[in-house]
This record gives structure tokens, C-alpha cells and sequence, in this order.
């Protein structure tokens, strides 16, 4: 039997690797896709935690928070193909109209 | 009893009437503000007399003042409640009657001398809201409420002195007399917070009674209740225009000539009057009060003549008798004789607020013009005005039998019996009364008679319309007979109008009836020597061609009015510009507060400066600062898991 | 070692299914070309090929050759990773993908009890959905990777239609899923095994229980939904010739190319395997138990097939066709017999032979209609499967559901 | 170790090699197919947790229909190798060690959190997908209207963002 914190402890590493990515990722898309890695470790963590309480409930939130993810993926794509067609670069440095 | 259960109707018409004009009347015809502003205070007179008639029944039974609670305004703690209580005695009575009646009938004569001003609506509204306000503090029945009407009124005037603002004097005028009144209400105020401090009650009933059971202070002696009252008075000199704080009165002519009438003559300057009176019980504990009271008024009457009789303003002149009567008022409450000093009030209401109208329509007559000076023989061309003015000098004087007689006779012959030292106010008052029948005649003389010294080309002279000329002549009527309750008491018979005011001041104290009679007779038969010497010399000096003469020596300290105005700025006035200007100002002000204020701004966006860098608007950077708050935000939920010896912690 | 075989006799039987799996699938795969050559000739009155062997019966094995000894240039410019990844992938998955298949009843072996089918997960048919959304990776980055504009359009066709069928095709099983109430696909073809009714207890039909209701819609959407997903005519545009050359791969040729071949046929097997599964019963046969005679059908096939065999062979052009097709036809015929003679065995072929059967009447019917229909417009597919496949099958869903709930027994 | 911690390890290293690879990789398109291989990796693990829906879904969504989409839209803008620059020192500096930061401290909760978990799928196949429907459609039915009603609102979202204003 795997104990829990193993299945924790790995999802608390991808989703360090999640947010290395997020910051160190110059791609929207990229950026983007890391957004869904951490939501995933984040998904991993919860249903460890439903298996090891025995409740269903956590991976109820799983289906949940895979469907905000499509939601989210569809909007956040549109917006994507928004800006790099107005901007003409998917590199969010070049993407820095917001300041002063 | 409908409106004595009611009372607020009273005060609360002009106010509507104000409020109705203040708002609606700039659109209106001059018709329709009248009808507004008449109706007012018309029908607030008529409820005042209903009121009055329901007084009387009701003291019929009851055998004391009516007071009613309305509703409550301050509650500060248990024993600390200010209400809108009104309540009417005997005094009260005779102020509601005297503000709504003269108040009326100067509304009336107003409509005819305002009729070609602008601000016409304005004007209307702010008498109205002068009456309120007179009649909230007439009606008071706790000095917080006396104080909201006290500075009502100061405000009315200050508007009413202030209706020609665009005139820099009347703008000036107005200022001054509110400033001066300030320093007046100060000790006012004062006076409130010892007395509450002291008796833990304003209410007039309570307090008094609280306070009657005192020991009176000794003589030359400061208790509390002295210092109060000298606080009270304090505030009294300032409203009433009594040395030290007068001066704003004469500068107040400014204003239009109704005002004159009735707010610096007839109601609101007698409001000093009115509280002395009113808070008798006090004064009465207090004797050095008292006496500090009656040598001020004393004083005062006689100064005040003293440069009323160089005056070449004809509302000037007027302004410094009113000054002088005032201080007659007070002498009275000085020496105890406080029902004399409300009589004289009443008379003096009638007869000044004729003088000052007459003077008006004079001023109407000759277009605008104050100055006795380039005015004479108009005895011809404005008969009424002049017959209404004769009848208000003579009264003044103090001849037989009209009004001033009696309640100036009573004022001196309470002043002769007081002790100690009532013979020099006597001599004093007797010495100021000469003075005023002088000056009075004075002005009778310069402006009536003679040739006319105006260009007869320009100014056509023309009587006064009728809306003008009848309230003239009711005050006429009235000045005449104003004094005649004190009638039979000449002839040892009693003097109706103390015992009508005797519930509220104890009975009058005849010292001995015959020998007091006797008395009496000399004494008035004295006064009636002075005004005939005053309108004797008079007579005397004005009676042929005069020219207004180069003035020297005392008689120019006189024009100048003792310099007193000057004195009061070199030493009051400038170094308090001084300060102002150059610690206030310079210092505290631009260096102080403005410092801070943009202290505060250069600082924002100096830190803006600095700060404006995390808004490098590069995404990178924000994801960055989205984990540190995440990592802080861990840091404070999770922290106790870590350290399991801390209590709870987050699962 | 015997404890040892015990053990991981799962592992040891599944090995020698995958094994025995794949190469029927090849070989299927391979023939399957050889068929629709055949039948689309005869649809188009020409006779397809028959100089390899007899009735061409070799092509599919000369193919197999060119394509291995094929050169295999690789484009310039490609995306290696992506490029070799793609073929693999797409062939993994299509291969995999047959691993949950039922294709007949379980029976024993040395007194262990197993089934045919490699896996038999009890959500078998999600399994089977995860893969094919999956299979729109091979296609869309083989599009991708070889930097040629045809295979991007087509790469980018051909996702957009995966995954708009993806969806009508998921939820036209939905109705079979609520009648069955199950996931695995061994459950759904037991629940329709009702003896003394035949057929007419397939889901297409589902008379078998109170509560079914009949699949026709779900099938028909389900099929086409099928056809678009294996990119067949008419839904062939991610390799539509006429307008980009050959689709995703263009660029690919030799043996990656034949991957492509195999996965798209393998993914033509599956979906049909599929079909027979949910709405044609799996492995049941089509006759009320109580008619026993319809056992020996396999044997009476196998008669045919020989016969015909033998028949042909006189006087067939080439030699070897003479020489060897009645040795063919006579192999058959005994096979047949010894089915007839050993009923056991007879009754252990009965299962697949109908899941065979029934089958290669999907695979036929594909043939068919690319033998008939033309292609789709770009637009027209996409109107068609967002439009009308969509609304059609949530429809079914709905109305399955509605009337389940209303005969349910409460 | 028996042959499931054998299976995890090997999982846990595919998802974490995945990672990795995703942000070493240059180009999107590598990424987003080494995030595919982090996802599958995870359903693998959903599968050994005994929740075997959660792992269809998982690929089926996830892989089947999102990152299809991401790969989709990649192929649409033709987007090439991300250029290198490097705008914010901040995010150079300070990046790396705040994701171990936080990444170790969520470890470390984990690690010494008071009360010991039992070892995951212990109950075996608890939820099977009845249980789970059932849990969704009775306790859950009104999130999950609301989850429907996000869904249709993105995609309307999306259709707006997306399509050329004519």
C-alpha cells in the first residue's frame, strides 16, 4: 500500500514545478498550460485525500475542478488568440502595456 | 385653551412664512410676498392675543406660569433635559405682544418703504425669521432655548444689517455688530455652563426656584450666582448695546430703516433687557451685581445722550438715544425696579419704533438722505410724518401725560429711593433725560423747521404712502397712551401695570403711599423741568438760520464719539489683526497646516514613486508577487501544524 | 514454479493474448485492404487485384514488403520529435485500443477460467473513449511536425472533427450505458442475453428487459459519429486528396506511412467491434437459444467457403492457384467436420464466430459506402456534427432516459 | 516494495519527468505533449487510488478535449520557439526559490501534520462511479447546475473572444 503523503508530498512537488514553470515560462500558452499542471497536483492531492478519508467528496471536486479547467481553457484560449493576433507576439514580456 | 396648549403656532408661522419666501418668493409677485409675510405674522399676532386671553383665564385658576414640554431636544443624562418648552407669564406677555404687534405693524410699513428695493422676497424673509426667533426666545422657558433665539435674532440682524451687502459699510456694519455680540454671547454662554454647573437645570421654573432659596451674596461680594449673573449681564451688553460693547448699534443703521425700527429699537436690543428681567430671582441674590448693573446703565444713558447731541445722522441721533433708553432699562433692573424697566421697555418699543418709521418716511420723503443737515423745513411739505415725529419727541421727553413720563419717572424715582448711593443715579439719569428731550428737539428743529437747506431742484419731497403713514399713526396713538396704566398711580391710585407684572416680580414695594406719592409728585414735576429746559435750550440754539459749524473741542470729542471706535481698534482690533495676520496666518496657517496638508501629498507620491516600480507591468514579475502573498498566506494558516505544541492549526 | 504460474498465470495468459491478438489484428488489418480493394472494384464493375496469388490474395503481403523496403526520407525542416512520435503514437493507440474488447463468452483452460479479450476493466468503455481522444494527438502533430502546409491543414481538419464527433459519438452510447447501468462492455453484452428472445434483445432493439428502449437513433448516430472518427468517406477530408494532398501524411512515407494505414484500419475494427458490442449483442448469436441447429453454422460456412474454393480452382488461370486452392478448400471442409464432431469445441468457436461475423458485416458496410457516397464539404461536416448529430443524440439521451423512467418498475 | 509502490514510483517519475521536461522544453508544442504525458501520468495514479472514473475523466477531458485545444490553438498560431527575454530580474532572482519554498513548505505540513493518514485506497474501490453519481446528482446537484451554466457562459465567452469582428 502507497501511504498517503507520498501522493501529497508528490503533489506539492508538481505543483512547485507548476509555479517554476508559471514564473520561468516567457509563452502565454506555456504560462497557461502550467496553470493546468498545478491544477492537476492540486486534483492528484485531492483525491489521495478522498481515498485515504474514504468520502467520495473529493473526487467530486476533482470532476469539479476539471470542469472549471475546460470552462477556463476555453475563455483563457479565446483571450489567447485575441492578444496574439493584436499584439503579434505570445511573449508576455513584450505584453506589458499595464503600468504606468 | 387651543393655541395655549399649542404654543408653538406662534413662533412656528413666521417661520413658514420665512421659509416660504426665503424659497419660493424670488419668483413671486411683490403682492403675493407681502400677503405671505403679513398673513404670518398677522396671524401669529392674533394667536399671540388668543394666547394672551388664555393666559389669563388660565391664571385665573392655576395662580402661576403656564409651562408646556413639547418635545425633547438634548437628553444628556437623567437629570440633564433641554426641550422645546415654552411657557408665558406676565413678562412674557407683554414682550409676545409688544414683538408681534410693533412687528406687525413695522411689516406693514415696510411693504410701503421696501416696495422699490431688490431683494425684496429677501427682505420678507428674513423679518419673518426674525420674528421666529424673537418670539422663540420671548417664549423660551429654559435658557438653551432662549439662547437658540438669542442667536437667532443676532443672526437676523446681522442679515437685516448686512440687506445692502453689496454697500462695503452695510457688509462691514453687519460684521461688527455680530462679532461684538459674539464677545457678548461668550459670557452668555458662560453664564449657562456655571448656572447648569451649579443647579444641574437651565429650566427657568426649577432653576429659580432652586436658586430663591439661597442666601443672597453680600454685598461687594463674588459668589456664584454674581459671577453668573455678570455673565448674563455680560451677554446682555453685547445684545443690548451697553458700555463697553454699544458700538455696533449705531454702525447697525446701516441697515434698512423698518429693521432700524424693529430690531435695533423696539424687540431685539431690549432682549438684554428681557433676560436681566427675566432672570430677576438671580439678580436679586447677587446685589453687587446689581449694582455693577445699574451704574453701567446709568452710565450708559447718560454717555450715549452725550454724543447723540452732535449727531448730524438723523438715524444716528436715534440709534444713540435707543443706546441711552436701554441704559435707562437697565438702571431700572439696577435698582430693583424691574417692573419699571420692562414698562419703560414697552413705552420705549412704541415710541422708538415711531421715531424711527417717522425718520424713515423723512429719509423717504427727501430720497435717501440722512443728513439733518441738508434737510429743514419739511414741517410744510410731510404733515403727518412730522405730527407722528412730534408726538414720538414729546414723548421721549417725557412731558405729560405721555408715555415715556410715566415709565422714566418710575425708572428715576426707583433710582432716587435705592440705597445706597441712588441719589447719584438719580442726578446722572435726571442730567441724561435733560440731554434727550435736548437732543430730540434737536432733530425736531433741524428738520422741520428753518428753510430748507436741500435743493429744491433735485429732490422733490413727497409724503409717504398710506401703508406707511397708518402704522405711523397706531404708534402715535400708542406712544401717547402707552403709559397710561401707570395713570391713577400719580393720583395715589395704584400702578396697574406693576401689579400686572407683580406675579413675576413680587409685589412692588410702595414706600409708604402718601409720603411716596408726594414724593413722586416732586420728582415728576423735576423731570418735567428737565425736558422743558432740554427743549427750551433747544429752542434756544435751533430756533433760526443754522449752518453746520466748524466743530472743536469737546463738541468734536462728542462728534467723534469719545474716539471710542478708534480706541477699541488701536487696541482690540489691530494687534488682534496682527496676530492674525502674521502668527495665525504666516506662522500657523500657510506654515503649520498647509505644510502638513502638502507635506502629506509630497509624501504620497514620493512613496508612489518609489512603489510605482512593482508595477512594472511585466506578468513575470506579477506571478511573482501572486506567490509570495501565497506563500504568506500558507506561512499564517499552516504555521501551527508545523509547531504542533501550538493549539489548533488548520486541517 | 507451478505457484509461480498460479501467481502470475494473468500476466502469462494476457502475454499470449496480446500476442495472439496483434498478429490477427495485422493480419485482418492487411486483408481488410484486400477486401474493400475487391469490393470497391466489383462496386465499380472492375475486377481489383488478382495477379498476386489467387484473387490477388497476396497484395496485401507485396504491400507489406514495398512498404518495409520502401526508402524513407525525412522532410527537412520537420519537428523530429513530433514527426517520429506522431505514426507510433497514433498505431499504439489504435493496437491498444482492441486490448478491452470482448470478443467472446469466458471459458477454461487447464482449469482456469479466462475470457477472450486481453483486458477486462469494468469501465471499459471509458477506457476506450480516453484512447480515441487521445488518437487525435497522432493525427493532429503528424499534421503539425511535417512543416507542410497540406498536413497542418489536414492535421488541423482532422482534430476539429475528432473532437466535434468525439462528443455525438460519446453521448450516443449514453443510452446503451443507461439500459445496461454498466460500464464494462462484458456486462453490456450479458445484459443483453436473453435466450428465448434472440436477437430482438440486442439494444438496438432492447425488447429483452421491461425498461429499454430501442437504440436505432443511438445507433445511427453512433455510426456516422464512427465513420467521422475513423476519417472515412464521407468524413475523409483530413486526407482529401483533391484539396490537400494526401492530408497529415503527406509528408510520411515507407513505413511510418503504413502505420498510419494499419491505425486508421485497426481504429475501422474497433469501432465496429464496438458497435457489435453495444447495439448487436457482442458475441450472441442472433437465434433464440431453443434452435439448436444454428450451432453448426459455423460448419456449414466453413462447407461453403471449401466448396466454392474447390470449384474456383478448376481451371484458375495460374498454376498455383490450381495447385493450391483445393488443398484450401478441403483444409476448410475438415476443419468444418471436426467442428461439427467435437461439440465442445464447436460450442467454444460459436462466440466469436459471431462477433467475426457480425463485424466484418460493419467492415463490409464501411466498404460499401465508400464504394457510394462523396465527401462531405469542410463546413457541411462541421454543421452536420455540431448541429445535427449533437442536438439528435442529447435527444436520444433524453428520450432514453424518459422512457426508462417510465417503465422503470418502481 | 511491493508491486504497487513499484507502479506509483514508476508514475510519480513519469509526472515528474513530465513537469520538468515542460519547462525545460523550448517550444510549446513539446510542452504541452510532455503536460499530456504529466496528465496520463496522474490518471495511472487515479487508477492505483482504485478512483478509476476520475482517471477516465481525467485523460478524456483533460487530454482528449483541453489540451487538444492547447495544441490546437499552438498549431493555429503557429507559434514558434519562445524567445528568451528577460524583462524581470525579479522573476530571475527570486523565482526558483519561492516555488521550493512553497512546494517544501506544503511538504513539510504534510509531513509533520498531526494526525497520521491511512495509506490511500485502503478502503479499495469505495467510490465506485455509482457512488460518485450519486454523490454528484443528490448532494452535489447544484453546483453542478452551476458548473453547467459556467460551461455554457465560456462558451459563449469564448465565441465572443474569438471570433474576427466584421
Amino acid at each position: 500500500m502507497v501511504p498517503t503523503s507520498y501522493y501529497l508530498v508528490l503533489s506539492a512537488i508538481l505543483f512547485g514545478l507548476g509555479i517554476v514553470a508559471f514564473v520561468f515560462k516567457r509563452n502565454i500558452i506555456t504560462i497557461f498550460m502550467s496553470i493546468e499542471l498545478m491544477l492537476n497536483a492540486v486534483n492528484l492531492a485531492f483525491v489521495a485525500f478522498s481515498r485515504a478519508l474514504g468520502r467520495p467528496d473529493g473526487e467530486v471536486f476533482v470532476l469539479f475542478v476539471i470542469v472549471v479547467a475546460a470552462a477556463e481553457a476555453a475563455v483563457g484560449l479565446g483571450i489567447i488568440i485575441l492578444t496574439a493576433r493584436n499584439r503579434r507576439s505570445l511573449n508576455v514580456e513584450r505584453v506589458d502595456l499595464l503600468k504606468l | 385653551m387651543p393655541i395655549l396648549e399649542n404654543l408653538w403656532i406662534i413662533p412656528l408661522l413666521p417661520l413658514l412664512g420665512s421659509a416660504i419666501n426665503g424659497l419660493l418668493g424670488s419668483k413671486w409677485s411683490k403682492s403675493l410676498v407681502n400677503s405671505v409675510a403679513l398673513g404670518s405674522t398677522g396671524i401669529s399676532f392674533v394667536c399671540a392675543i388668543e394666547a394672551v386671553r388664555e393666559f389669563l383665564g388660565y391664571y385665573e385658576e392655576h395662580h402661576q406660569a403656564f409651562v408646556k414640554q413639547f418635545f425633547d431636544w438634548i437628553v444628556a443624562y437623567n437629570d440633564a433635559r433641554f426641550g422645546f418648552d415654552l411657557q408665558i407669564d406676565q413678562l412674557t406677555v407683554v414682550m409676545l405682544l409688544v414683538v408681534t404687534g410693533v412687528g406687525f405693524l413695522i411689516h406693514i410699513y415696510s411693504t410701503g418703504y421696501m416696495a422699490h428695493e431688490e431683494g425684496y422676497y429677501r427682505f420678507f424673509s428674513y423679518l419673518n425669521l426674525f420674528m421666529f426667533f424673537m418670539l422663540i426666545l420671548v417664549l423660551a422657558a429654559n435658557y438653551v432655548l432662549l439662547f437658540v433665539g438669542w442667536e437667532g435674532v443676532g443672526l437676523c440682524s446681522y442679515l437685516l444689517i448686512g440687506f445692502y451687502f453689496l454697500r462695503k459699510s452695510a457688509a462691514d456694519a453687519g460684521k461688527k455688530a455680530f462679532i461684538v455680540n459674539r464677545i457678548g454671547d461668550f459670557g452668555f454662554m458662560l453664564g449657562m455652563f456655571l448656572l447648569f454647573r451649579t443647579f444641574h437645570t437651565l429650566d427657568f421654573t426649577t432653576l429659580f426656584a432652586q436658586a430663591a432659596t439661597l442666601p443672597p451674596d453680600a454685598m461687594g461680594q463674588f459668589g456664584t450666582i454674581t459671577i453668573a449673573c455678570l455673565l448674563l449681564f455680560m451677554g446682555a451688553t453685547g445684545k443690548s448695546a451697553q458700555i463697553p460693547l454699544y458700538v455696533w448699534l449705531p454702525d447697525a443703521m446701516e441697515g434698512p430703516t423698518p429693521v432700524s425700527a424693529l430690531i435695533h429699537a423696539a424687540t431685539m436690543v431690549t432682549a438684554g433687557v428681557y433676560v436681566v428681567a427675566r432672570s430677576h430671582v438671580l439678580f436679586t441674590h447677587a446685589p453687587s451685581a446689581m449694582y455693577v448693573v445699574a451704574i453701567i446703565g446709568c452710565a450708559t444713558a447718560f454717555f450715549a445722550a452725550t454724543i447723540g447731541l452732535v449727531q448730524s445722522d438723523i438715524k444716528k441721533v436715534l440709534a444713540y438715544s435707543t443706546v441711552s433708553q436701554l441704559g435707562y432699562m437697565f438702571l431700572a433692573c439696577g435698582v430693583g425696579a424691574f417692573g419699571a424697566g420692562i414698562f419703560h421697555l414697552m413705552t420705549h418699543a412704541f415710541f422708538k419704533a415711531l421715531l424711527f418709521l417717522s425718520a424713515g418716511s423723512v429719509i423717504h420723503a427727501v430720497g435717501g438722505n440722512q443728513d439733518m443737515w441738508t434737510m429743514g423745513g419739511l414741517k410744510k411739505k410731510i404733515k403727518i410724518t412730522y405730527w407722528c415725529m412730534l408726538f414720538g419727541t414729546i414723548a421721549i421727553a417725557g412731558f405729560f401725560p405721555f408715555a415715556a413720563f410715566f415709565s422714566k419717572d418710575a425708572i428715576l424715582f426707583a433710582a432716587f429711593n435705592h440705597e445706597p448711593a441712588g441719589k447719584v443715579l438719580y442726578v446722572v439719569g435726571l442730567l441724561a433725560a435733560v440731554l434727550t428731550s435736548f437732543y430730540m428737539f434737536r432733530l425736531i428743529w433741524l428738520t422741520f423747521y428753518g428753510e430748507a437747506r436741500y435743493d429744491e431742484h433735485k429732490v422733490h419731497v413727497h409724503e409717504s404712502p398710506f401703508n406707511m403713514t397708518v402704522p405711523l399713526m397706531i404708534l402715535a396713538v400708542l406712544a401717547l397712551t402707552g403709559g397710561w396704566f401707570a395713570l391713577p398711580a400719580l393720583f395715589g391710585g395704584k400702578d396697574y401695570f406693576a401689579e400686572f407684572l407683580s406675579p413675576v416680580f413680587g409685589a412692588v414695594t410702595e414706600a409708604g403711599a402718601e409720603s411716596a406719592a408726594s414724593l413722586e409728585h416732586i420728582l415728576s414735576g423735576v423731570a418735567m423741568l428737565a425736558a422743558a429746559s432740554g427743549l427750551a435750550v433747544a429752542w434756544r440754539m435751533y430756533n433760526k438760520k443754522v449752518e453746520q459749524g466748524q466743530s472743536t473741542g469737546l463738541h468734536k470729542l462728542l462728534y467723534n464719539k469719545y474716539y471710542v471706535d478708534e480706541a477699541y481698534q488701536a487696541v482690540v482690533v489691530g494687534p488682534l489683526m496682527w496676530l492674525s495676520r502674521n502668527i495665525l496666518w504666516k506662522v500657523v496657517d500657510a506654515g503649520i497646516i498647509d505644510g502638513t496638508v502638502n507635506g502629506v501629498a509630497h509624501g504620497a507620491s514620493g512613496i508612489g514613486d518609489v512603489v510605482r516600480h512593482t508595477q512594472s507591468g511585466n506578468t513575470r514579475s506579477y506571478a511573482v508577487w501572486v506567490i509570495v502573498g501565497a506563500l504568506v498566506i500558507f506561512g499564517i494558516v499552516f504555521w501551527p501544524l508545523l509547531h504542533p505544541t501550538v493549539v489548533g492549526g488548520v486541517r | 514454479m507451478n505457484e509461480v504460474l498460479t501467481q502470475y498465470a494473468f500476466l502469462i495468459a494476457a502475454i499470449i493474448k496480446i500476442v495472439i491478438l496483434v498478429f490477427i489484428v495485422l493480419t485482418v488489418d492487411a486483408y481488410l485492404t484486400w477486401l474493400e480493394r475487391k469490393v470497391i472494384a466489383h462496386i465499380q464493375a472492375r475486377w481489383g487485384p488478382r495477379r498476386t496469388g489467387p484473387f490477388g490474395l497476396l497484395q496485401p503481403l507485396a504491400d507489406g514488403l514495398k512498404f518495409i523496403l520502401k526508402e524513407d526520407p525525412t522532410p527537412t525542416g520537420v519537428d523530429k520529435t513530433a514527426y517520429f512520435l506522431a505514426p507510433f503514437l497514433t498505431l499504439l493507440l489504435a493496437v491498444t485500443s482492441l486490448a478491452i474488447i470482448p470478443f467472446g463468452p469466458d471459458f477454461k483452460v487447464f482449469g482456469y477460467t479466462t475470457n477472450f479479450g486481453i483486458a477486462d476493466v469494468n469501465i471499459s468503455i471509458l477506457v476506450l473513449f480516453a484512447i480515441t481522444a487521445l488518437s487525435v494527438y497522432g493525427v493532429a502533430l503528424a499534421g503539425w511536425a511535417s512543416n507542410n502546409k497540406y498536413s497542418l491543414l489536414g492535421g488541423l481538419r482532422s482534430s476539429a472533427q475528432m473532437i466535434s464527433y468525439e462528443l455525438a459519438m460519446t453521448l450516443s452510447v449514453v443510452g446503451v450505458l443507461l439500459i445496461a447501468g454498466d460500464f464494462s462492455l462484458k456486462g453490456i453484452v450479458l445484459q443483453q442475453e436473453f435466450p428465448k428472445l434472440g436477437l430482438l434483445s440486442w439494444n438496438i432493439f432492447a425488447i429483452g428487459h421491461g425498461y429499454g428502449f430501442t437504440q436505432v437513433i443511438g445507433f445511427f448516430c453512433y455510426f456516422i459519429a464512427a465513420i467521422a472518427e475513423t476519417n472515412r468517406i464521407p468524413f475523409d477530408l483530413p486526407e482529401a486528396e483533391s484539396e490537400l494532398v494526401a492530408g497529415y501524411h503527406t509528408e510520411y512515407a515507407s513505413m511510418k506511412f503504413a502505420m498510419f494505414f494499419i491505425a486508421e484500419y485497426t481504429a475501422m475494427l474497433t469501432v465496429s467491434c464496438l458497435a457489435t458490442v453495444l447495439f448487436f449483442g457482442g458475441w450472441l448469436s442472433p437465434f433464440p437459444g431453443s434452435w439448436t441447429f444454428t450451432q453448426y453454422l459455423p460448419t456449414l460456412l466453413l462447407f461453403g467457403l471449401g466448396a466454392y474454393a474447390i470449384y474456383m480452382s478448376i481451371g484458375y488461370e495460374t498454376m498455383l492457384g490450381r495447385l493450391v486452392m483445393p488443398g484450401v478448400g478441403t483444409a476448410m471442409i475438415v476443419i468444418g467436420v471436426v467442428l461439427a464432431l467435437i461439440p465442445d469445441l464447436n460450442h467454444f468457436v460459436q462466440g466469436p464466430f459471431w462477433f467475426v461475423a457480425k463485424v466484418f458485416a460493419f467492415l463490409f458496410f464501411y466498404i460499401w459506402m465508400r464504394g457510394t457516397l462523396p465527401r462531405f464539404r469542410y463546413d457541411q461536416l462541421m454543421t452536420f456534427g455540431w448541429k445535427f448529430l449533437l442536438p439528435v443524440s442529447i435527444a436520444n439521451v433524453v428520450l432514453t432516459s424518459a422512457v426508462m423512467l417510465w417503465r422503470m418498475p418502481r | 516494495m511491493s508491486a504497487t509502490l513499484i507502479v506509483f514510483f514508476v508514475l510519480a517519475a513519469l509526472a515528474v519527468l513530465g513537469a520538468v521536461n515542460l519547462i525545460v522544453q523550448r517550444h510549446p508544442i513539446h510542452s504541452a505533449l510532455s503536460l499530456i504525458v504529466v496528465m496520463v501520468a496522474l490518471a495511472g495514479l487515479y487508477l492505483l487510488l482504485g478512483a478509476e472514473f476520475v482517471a477516465a475523466v481525467q485523460i478524456i477531458v483533460y487530454g482528449g478535449a483541453i489540451m487538444v485545444l492547447f495544441t490546437f490553438v499552438i498549431m493555429l498560431l503557429n507559434a514558434g520557439e519562445e524567445e528568451h527575454t528577460n524583462f524581470s530580474k525579479l522573476a530571475n532572482i527570486a523565482g526558483i526559490p519561492l516555488a521550493v519554498a512553497i512546494a517544501g513548505f506544503i511538504a513539510a505540513t504534510i509531513v509533520h501534520s498531526g494526525q497520521p493518514l491511512p495509506p490511500a485506497a485502503a478502503q479499495g474501490s469505495l467510490t465506485n462511479t455509482k457512488t460518485l453519481s450519486m454523490m454528484i446528482f443528490r448532494d452535489f446537484v447544484y453546483p453542478f447546475e452551476l458548473t453547467s451554466f459556467l460551461i455554457l457562459v465560456a462558451i459563449l465567452g469564448a465565441i465572443v473572444l474569438a471570433q474576427r469582428e466584421r
